[in-house]
């Protein structure tokens, strides 16, 4: 491998990076969203975040991506290849974080619930004081483990031409004949850059594992 | 459009016998990777510290494996080994070990936050090991844990799908191939995730079922 | 879009492809490759812009198929499946058919020797079409056809080659002639196993206008000269014989 | 014992009519009515599962009873004018907001400390000054006992020392009325005589409870009128003096004899 | 009362002898001893924090002592012979399964039924035949008045009737030893005298029983032994006449006094 296929390479992470920052950071509070809405059984809004979610965890993040790059031009929307491949990643995301939200809030405690309601605490504010505070603790595992997937799956957006790392790696490889270089130092990129969410992850258990527990 | 599903009509079989392996390989991926991951946890969780690093090693290192370099790995690598699959076991084998780890964490994290009480009122009783596990600890963990356990069986069946690399021949695998040969994406597409759809749907009827049990405790 | 819209709007937009060597490929980061090279040409013939994506090949099947790229640029092989679908220039080489084996089988000297070997592909390839033709062959010797594996791409069919687990491949000449040029040391070229096969762009079909405005410029490059040269630079050879219209 | 003439002339601070609730085809509560009025200490008795805790809590409207009304201060609970729409969530915790709950099962917020646990809802939700509150708190603390466990989180509290943390919690709100759910169930004697004078002391400066108890020496001496409850219905209601002394009906002889022999 | 000085000479069912366990730093037992007799039922009384539940903890190995030894029936617990190795599960479990606790906070398991509940530790700890234990719980449930309540699930039940299942379900491990940690406490009176009638006639049939309690009554009335905890040292033990008739202690005197004002 070259220096310069290297380059690309780091190109290709830089790309990875910023998409699934993005995908994160908009996926997670879309996800924790519509768990509310189904949480709360809010009418009409509740069955169609059923089915969003139930749609959008079936469909391979490939095809997702296809359909919004090229399908929505048809009607009418135009998108850029950058944009298509975030909303592919948020909107796929956001599905498994629905689950996972939900999970932590059917099992929150409901005794606590009533006793910020009974001292007149209102929805809202209950579950900004009382239940995110607590509930994000209980997702944070499976939370990071949908983060890791993303990333990994974030590949999937290479099929509208966003060259990521794997693409970069398979362009090297297309060259050379010999992909199993760039595609090792695409692995170790790809281990180095989930390393530091899981590490994270550890991080935070330790320092907030200690407070708190059952009442 | 009305062609291109009539073009499709026409491969049915093909759609056919990759739907049957997808499911086979679903099927088998999901019950061992749930099993395993739930004997797994028990290290995660154990007092040793040699166990639960070593554990936790190895699910943090399945995290941050790309599962296609994973495949990759079982299907070209192991063969240098000495270790030869076929792709069909290959596949099973990089879907079992992979998400045996992502298992292993949902029910971990659930796990860490039961409540004590429940489970120091189980050890009072002469509950130890195996059986604190299976019969106190697991059950209360399933039942929460149901939306986070649907979540990986639905990532298990859609890593099925990555398995068309090493040419197993599934779903995605006779989608593309129908695709390609007729030059008709979108029509192959739509059927294919309609078809993903129904077998998801599966593993969200028995989610809602869970639900159902743990509802009527809670 | 047709060629009135593109004359209107100003641009056309081209997919090719990003792993596809030799016709398209990256070289640090620059396109470059047969196609690419023919490209350059076609810019300075038509009179609008020509806008370039570098894309997968699914993505280009799914592109030119929604019309968001008017032509893939890249070596499409004429089958009758496709044709269903889609409308193709004139061939801008030849691509016939031959299998590759590993160098230390010497079981395999002959196509009538391929009878029950295994054989990857690449699934949904024009090479899988082709396949029934190697059944004829392979009858006229009392022989048939093996297990036929199908690979998501031609990377991973060439190492399970390599590993024993198949026994030959059945690619283009030309991709085929490019491997073997790579890793003498591994592959070795066998006969063909097809009757002509030829690749050329691909349009949506009824597009009739910009297929001939495309028809132009190769007949223009063929004239000129500079096809044959391109095909001698990239492939090692050039097809002087190729048909301008060519029927499955 | 303070006058109860007086105080029933007042107006009523809670008055609870016909209040019904059926789980599961199981009725738990049975046409229950009952009024406290200002500065009026009320003691619920009964046996287990009899619905006292049942009927506190549609007094707050965690549970939405099947019939009956609620009105505080006079203004219904759970309902709008008129009786036919329900409230709304937030019209619902302004009354709440002028309640304060103790639980049997102390319910405190895990994420919380000590004295994060009894600041959160006069500082979120009364929307009082912050320091106040914490100036406040610390003395509740001082009250119940529990100054130097100010910083501790609830898992490192012993029983009677969460729930001191709960009545704590609930005085912070200053509320006109309190509800207490078995409050010193959980108290060892020693505690139970502090709790008690932190109770009566409010009740002198105006406060009004109502308090579901097994401390039949509580009710005694401190309530304004005991209530009894059984099978979801109040079988005898009276003054205190009246009613450990010469109870009207067999039922209450029956249940005061099991405690006297116990 | 039984006579404990013809108890006292069979053999101790539990020998405690210098417990500490400090908790990060607080010391909250400190070189506590005590024996309960074959029998026997040792009631163990002190204010709030004073160490009663740490200690019934330690008792059953939950939480591990800085210092001290528990044995059960001359069988060390937590420790292998010698004292140094500590116990594996295995064999730590065979012993808790001997005792019998009901926790103050009741602990059921919340995914199974009452009656489930109630054999699970019977069927798959010890091993007994299901119809047998089944017919077992039943009528515990049956004494504790919870019959209709067999396939319940604990979340669906008041605060008592939790209570009485978990009483029920430490009787159904017919253990050596019953630990009990305020069992009563959210009980009402009414119950309390069942509860009492189940443990004395458990006390009759050879049980022997540690009772952690603030119910003076059934000190008084029924245990053999009484004793005072403080600050996680024990300031007076004796029998409950004397105790209560003429405590040796200030401490003790001034405990019994709260209590009796209360
Ligand atoms: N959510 C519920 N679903 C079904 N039954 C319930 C539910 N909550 C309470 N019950 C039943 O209603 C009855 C009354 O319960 P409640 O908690 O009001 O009793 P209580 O008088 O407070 O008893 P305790 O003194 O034991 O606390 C009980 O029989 C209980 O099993
Ligand atoms: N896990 C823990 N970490 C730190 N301190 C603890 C822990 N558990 C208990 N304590 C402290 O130990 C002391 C004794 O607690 P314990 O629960 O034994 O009291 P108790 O006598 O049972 O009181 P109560 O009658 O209120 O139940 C208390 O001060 C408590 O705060
Ligand atoms: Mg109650
Ligand atoms: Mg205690």
């Amino acid at each position: 491998m070259t220096f310069n296929a290297f380059l690309s390479l780091l190109h290709g992470a830089g790309v990875t990076i910023s998409v699934s920052l993005a995908g994160i950071a908009l996926g997670v509070p879309f996800g924790l969203a519509l768990a509310l809405l189904r949480w709360q059984r809010v009418p009409l809004l509740a069955p169609l975040a059923t089915v969003y979610v139930s749609l959008l965890r079936s469909t391979p993040a490939v095809t997702l991506c296809l359909l919004i790059f090229f399908a929505l031009p048809v009607i009418g929307i135009e998108i850029d290849a950058l944009s298509a491949a975030v909303a592919t990643l948020t909107l796929n995301t956001a599905a498994f974080n629905c689950e996972i939200w939900r999970s932590g809030l059917m099992n929150f405690s409901r005794d606590q619930i009533e006793a910020a309601r009974t001292f007149g605490m209102s929805g809202p504010l209950t579950f900004r004081r009382i239940i995110f505070p607590q509930l994000w603790r209980t997702c944070l595992p499976s939370l990071v483990n949908e983060m890791t997937l993303l990333i990994k799956s974030s590949t999937a957006i290479a099929v509208i031409g966003v060259a990521e790392i794997t693409r970069a790696a398979i362009r090297i490889g297309a060259q050379t004949y010999d992909p199993l270089p760039p595609m090792l130092v695409a692995t170790g990129i790809y281990i180095v850059l989930v390393l530091v969410f899981v590490g994270l992850q550890r991080f935070t258990e330790r320092v907030y594992g200690h407070a708190g527990g059952a009442a | 459009m009305m062609r291109d599903f009539s073009l499709i009509w026409q491969s049915a079989d093909r759609l056919l016998d990759g739907l049957i392996n997808t499911v086979l390989l679903s099927l088998v991926g999901a019950a061992l990777a749930l099993a395993l991951g739930a004997l797994l946890a028990i290290p995660l969780m154990a007092s040793n510290p040699v166990l639960r690093l070593v554990s936790r090693g190895f699910v943090d290192l399945m995290r941050c494996v790309p599962f296609l370099m994973l495949t990759y790995l079982v299907y070209y690598g192991l063969p240098r080994l000495g270790l030869r699959f076929d792709n069909w076991t290959a596949g099973l084998v990089a879907i079992v070990v992979y998400n045996t780890a992502y298992m292993a964490e949902i029910i971990r994290g659930i796990w860490s936050r039961l409540e004590r009480e429940t489970i120091e009122a189980a050890v009072a009783f002469g509950f130890h090991g195996w059986r604190l596990v299976s019969r106190i600890i697991l059950p209360q963990v399933m039942l929460a844990a149901g939306p986070m356990i649907g979540n990986q069986l639905i990532q298990i069946i859609k890593d099925t799908a990555f398995l068309t690399i090493i040419a197993v021949p599934e779903l995605t695998h006779a989608a593309n191939s129908i695709q390609a040969q007729y030059f008709i994406p979108f029509a192959t597409f739509i059927t294919a995730v309609l078809m993903y759809w129904a077998l998801c749907m599966v593993v969200e009827v028995g989610v809602y079922a869970v639900e159902r049990i743990a509802e009527r405790r809670r | 879009a047709t060629l009135e819209e593109i004359k209107a709007r100003g641009y056309m937009v081209v997919a090719t492809e990003d792993d596809y060597k030799p016709f398209e490929f990256l070289e640090d980061g620059k396109p470059t490759g047969f196609d690419n090279e023919l490209l350059v040409e076609l810019r300075k013939f038509v009179p609008f812009e020509i806008r370039q994506e570098i894309i997968p090949w699914s993505g280009i099947l799914a592109g030119v198929a929604s019309g968001k790229y008017d032509m893939a640029l890249t070596a499409v092989i004429i089958t009758k499946p496709r044709m269903e679908t889609l409308a193709f220039t004139t061939p801008i080489a030849d691509a016939t058919h031959f299998y590759v084996k590993r160098k230390d089988d010497s079981s395999i000297k002959e196509i009538k020797d391929l009878t029950g070997k295994k054989v990857g592909v690449q699934t949904g390839s024009a090479q899988l079409d082709k396949l029934p033709e190697l059944q004829v062959m392979l009858d006229k010797t009392g022989g048939k056809l093996g297990e036929v594996v199908q690979y998501g791409s031609y990377p991973e069919a060439y190492q399970d080659l390599a590993l024993g687990r198949l026994d030959y491949v059945v690619n283009t000449i030309i991709n085929l002639r490019s491997l073997v040029k790579d890793k003498p040391e591994v592959f070795e070229l066998g006969q063909a196993v097809s009757g002509r096969t030829v690749p050329a762009w691909a349009i949506k079909k009824g597009n009739t206008e910009l297929v001939e405005l495309i028809n132009a410029f190769l007949a223009e490059q063929k004239k000129n000269g500079n096809l044959a040269k391109l095909q001698e630079k990239w492939f090692g050879q050039s097809f002087p014989d190729l048909p301008v219209h060519f029927e499955p | 014992m303070t006058d109860t003439a007086v105080k029933a002339n007042d107006i009523s601070v809670l008055e609870i009519s016909g209040i019904t609730k059926t789980f599961d085809d199981k009725v738990v509560l049975d046409g229950v009515s009952l009024t406290v009025a200002r500065g009026q200490t009320v003691c619920l008795l009964g046996p287990s599962g009899s619905g006292k805790s049942t009927l506190l809590r549609c007094v707050n409207w965690l549970e939405r009873p099947d019939q009956g009304t609620v009105l505080l201060c006079g203004e219904r609970i759970g309902m709008r004018k008129g009786g036919v729409v329900p409230m709304g969530n937030a019209e619902l915790a302004r009354l709440r907001m002028r309640m304060g709950t103790v639980f049997q099962h102390f319910n405190l917020w895990p994420h919380l400390t000590v004295l994060q646990n009894i600041i959160e809802a006069p500082v979120h939700v009364q929307k009082r000054r912050r320091d106040e509150v914490i100036a406040e708190a610390e003395a509740l603390l001082e009250n119940v006992g529990l100054a130097d466990k100010r910083d501790a989180f609830p898992s490192r509290l012993s029983g009677g020392q969460k729930q001191r943390v709960g009545i704590a919690r609930a005085l912070a709100m200053k509320p006109e009325l309190l509800l207490f759910d078995e409050p010193t169930s959980a108290l060892d004697p020693e505690l139970v005589g502090e709790v008690i004078a932190v109770m009566k002391s409010l009740s002198q400066a105006g406060s009004t409870m109502l308090v579901v108890t097994h401390e039949m020496g509580f009710a005694r001496e401190t309530a304004d009128k005991v209530v009894l409850m059984d099978g979801g219905r109040i079988v005898e209601q009276g003054d205190p003096e009246q009613f450990f002394g010469n109870p009207r009906t067999e039922r209450a002889r029956q249940f005061l004899q099991r405690y006297v022999s116990a």
